[in-house]
């Protein structure tokens, strides 16, 4: 790769390498760390989405603000996206219609609303498979769904973000939108999982963490 | 470029390693690298076109084999010493060894101002083109004809954007296509939508 | 198989490592590795189609890190696996360790029976074809138009005996293309000759 | 790549794994590496291409049926090729025509007539950039061919083989065979090097070896 490839330095080493860089010309300041810590853990998790799934499950109005402008819709409930993050478009599952995400040439998603991407969203296998094999990889990824099911992969190519707005399960009938949030996982956000039976496993994720 | 992180369709790899787990980052470096590439992207040091394409120019044995967080760190690295921010030999000295970087870059392009926005449900054939800077056409759908299902408001065209020469606002349509017209006989069946900026797109014969 | 083998046209690599020197290999080990396929093709374990078969089909990152003769060895032992010489676990008994393996094959497919020969000076085009088994059908032309320079004699069907599906005997057909019809506007003034079975090419429009 | 890509074992202790495992089986048999090692480095030398190429160049009968039939004429001269490989196509450079061979898809040669492919060829750079780039790759390589010299890449893609008859150098009229024969190398059949001036440097082999 280059001359120095036989001996390459550690990892972290690197990282602090560019960090002290950045840091030595203003370029980073300190504590920003800690401030993009609290992003991460506090801020950019999938209890955002799940808020605007249940709450749009619940008030058909905000559901179709959400399906027309996902942006405006999502920031009714606090959730932001950065600048460069320019379209918010929800694809809504359907009983026999299944939506899914990914970003074949890097790993692109809507972060501050589902949450940071699971490893295995980018990796390699998934981006290289899913618009191809999309029905083999879900059914490898343990969930088979059945021929009648239309599929629909969106790639993530250009600064337009995804979330899929899952199909709620006919026996949540009633339920308040705490309880129905409390349902609504990263993965079927990303559509690599549904929330109805017979998908949703009850061991789901203990099962898929072996 | 046709380079190797345009994996779409490509075949030969396994299952994926498919696990739930709230676990976001398994190494103290894996969050400082992406805390990192956040703050530059904020100090205005690089654009996020620029960003991807530095990580797509890593050399393509070194793509491969990196983690997602290396890739991360490598652009960052590869743009700092880039923008002058400091030297492949002072990022070596720091580390204390080697430290590769992305290969260097090719002059980008401008869009094109002879096209007009395409409508819902008309018929699209992506251009026939091959680009060897920044573009965010994956492969797959080159020369591959599908319908717009919606249209974006305007981002910064990438192919300009990823080289540093303005931001060129254009929008781009959600193109659907058939994988049936993407991979025939050796595909699933299903749809695949992809973002594409109008520079990529033609009317349909 | 669209696999990461299929390497012409990529872009993203560095200069070549030009060296001039007599030494063919650089360790033992590799004139045993392909001392060992040489004697295994010459066995008829194996033929020259499912041995390059099971180069292409081993795991991407495993092609790309490995050096030639590790390939070479990798398509040996996977076939000797595959085909009940020996078993994986003996394998890393006998070794020591891990033992990385070539990933499954796919069902191959017969060639066609329908196509005539095509004469020199035809214009021919590439089928727009994905087949997820053994092709020799480099990405780079398919779908693309060029001229026939000459015929070969008949040889096996790559699709077929890479899949020990038979030998069925096709010519194939030099098939010359400009590099302005391969990758318009973003490659060398050249042209590239490949060597084009029978099955798949069709007649240019 | 595999549960065991961990602990991979010595690739020389995987080589004998395999030999040791065929053996067994009474598919190799005692002594096949010493007679691959004496073909290898007796009869598949760029010595017998360049016997057919200072016989081509010397004898204007021989010339026509090689260009017509390659492994029929090679075999006038003893030369062999291996079962698979069924056609031999010599392609000739001309003062303002230039030839190169290349294998995409893997590293194929017409390796009993020219040789056994070099490190370079076999490597992923060559593969993916000389059918693209490659006035480009070979300028790179040491030859800069002028923009009117017409450049044909050959990919060996079937089991045509394919070998480079070099142009011959116009101050080698009269010149004996075996003379003409020293000057042809390996990357010449090749086309990674042409044989006149100005691109034959005299100190060519050393200058690349650095």
């Amino acid at each position: 790769m280059n001359s120095s490839s036989d001996n390459i330095a550690d990892i972290a080493r690197r990282v602090d390498a560019v960090e002290a860089a950045a840091m030595g010309q203003g370029l980073v300041r300190p504590g920003h760390l800690q401030q993009f810590t609290h992003k991460v853990e506090d801020e950019w998790t999938p209890a955002v989405g799940a808020a605007i799934v249940a709450h749009a499950w619940s008030n058909p109005a905000f559901k179709a603000r959400l399906m027309k402008n996902g942006i405006a819709a999502a920031a009714e409930l606090g959730a932001t996206m950065p600048p460069h993050h320019r379209h918010l478009v929800v694809l809504e599952n359907g009983e026999n219609l299944h939506n899914l995400i990914c970003c074949t040439l890097c790993s692109c998603t809507a972060y501050t609303v589902i949450g940071m991407p699971p490893d295995w969203y980018k990796d390699l296998e998934y981006r290289a498979r899913v618009v191809r094999e999309s029905r083999t990889v879900l059914r490898e990824m343990g969930m088979a769904l059945p021929e009648s099911m239309e599929i629909r992969v969106w790639d993530t190519t250009a600064d337009t973000r995804y979330m899929v707005l899952p199909y709620r399960p006919p026996h949540t009938a009633g339920w308040s939108e705490k309880q129905l949030a409390a349902l609504v996982s990263k993965e079927s956000m990303i559509g690599t999982a549904r929330l109805e039976p017979p998908y949703l496993q009850p061991a789901h994720e203990q099962a898929k963490g072996a | 470029m046709d380079g190797i992180h345009d994996l779409g369709g490509k075949q030969g790899f396994g299952p994926v390693n498919f696990v739930v787990s709230k676990e976001i980052y398994h190494q103290p470096w894996q969050l400082k690298a992406n805390a990192l590439s956040a703050a530059l992207v904020a100090a205005g040091l690089f654009n996020m076109d620029e960003y991807r394409h530095a990580i797509e120019r890593m050399e393509p044995r070194h793509y491969l084999n990196a983690s997602y967080y290396e890739r991360v760190l490598t652009a960052c690295a590869s743009l700092c010493v880039e923008k002058g921010v400091t030297s492949a030999a002072e990022l070596e000295k720091l580390a204390g060894g080697g430290f590769p970087l992305a290969r260097p870059s090719v002059p980008g392009r401008h869009g094109r101002k002879d096209v007009a926005d395409f409508a819902v449900g008309e018929r699209v054939r992506v251009r026939n083109e091959f680009v060897p800077g920044h573009i965010r056409m994956p492969g797959y759908i080159r020369g591959k004809t599908g319908v717009v299902v919606q249209m974006s408001p305007p981002f910064p065209f990438p192919d300009a954007a990823g080289h540093a020469m303005g931001e060129e606002m254009e929008p781009t349509f959600d193109v659907r296509f058939d994988t049936a017209e993407l991979w025939p006989e050796s595909s699933d069946k299903a749809t695949v939508t992809v973002a594409v900026f109008r520079s990529y797109l033609e009317k349909a014969a």
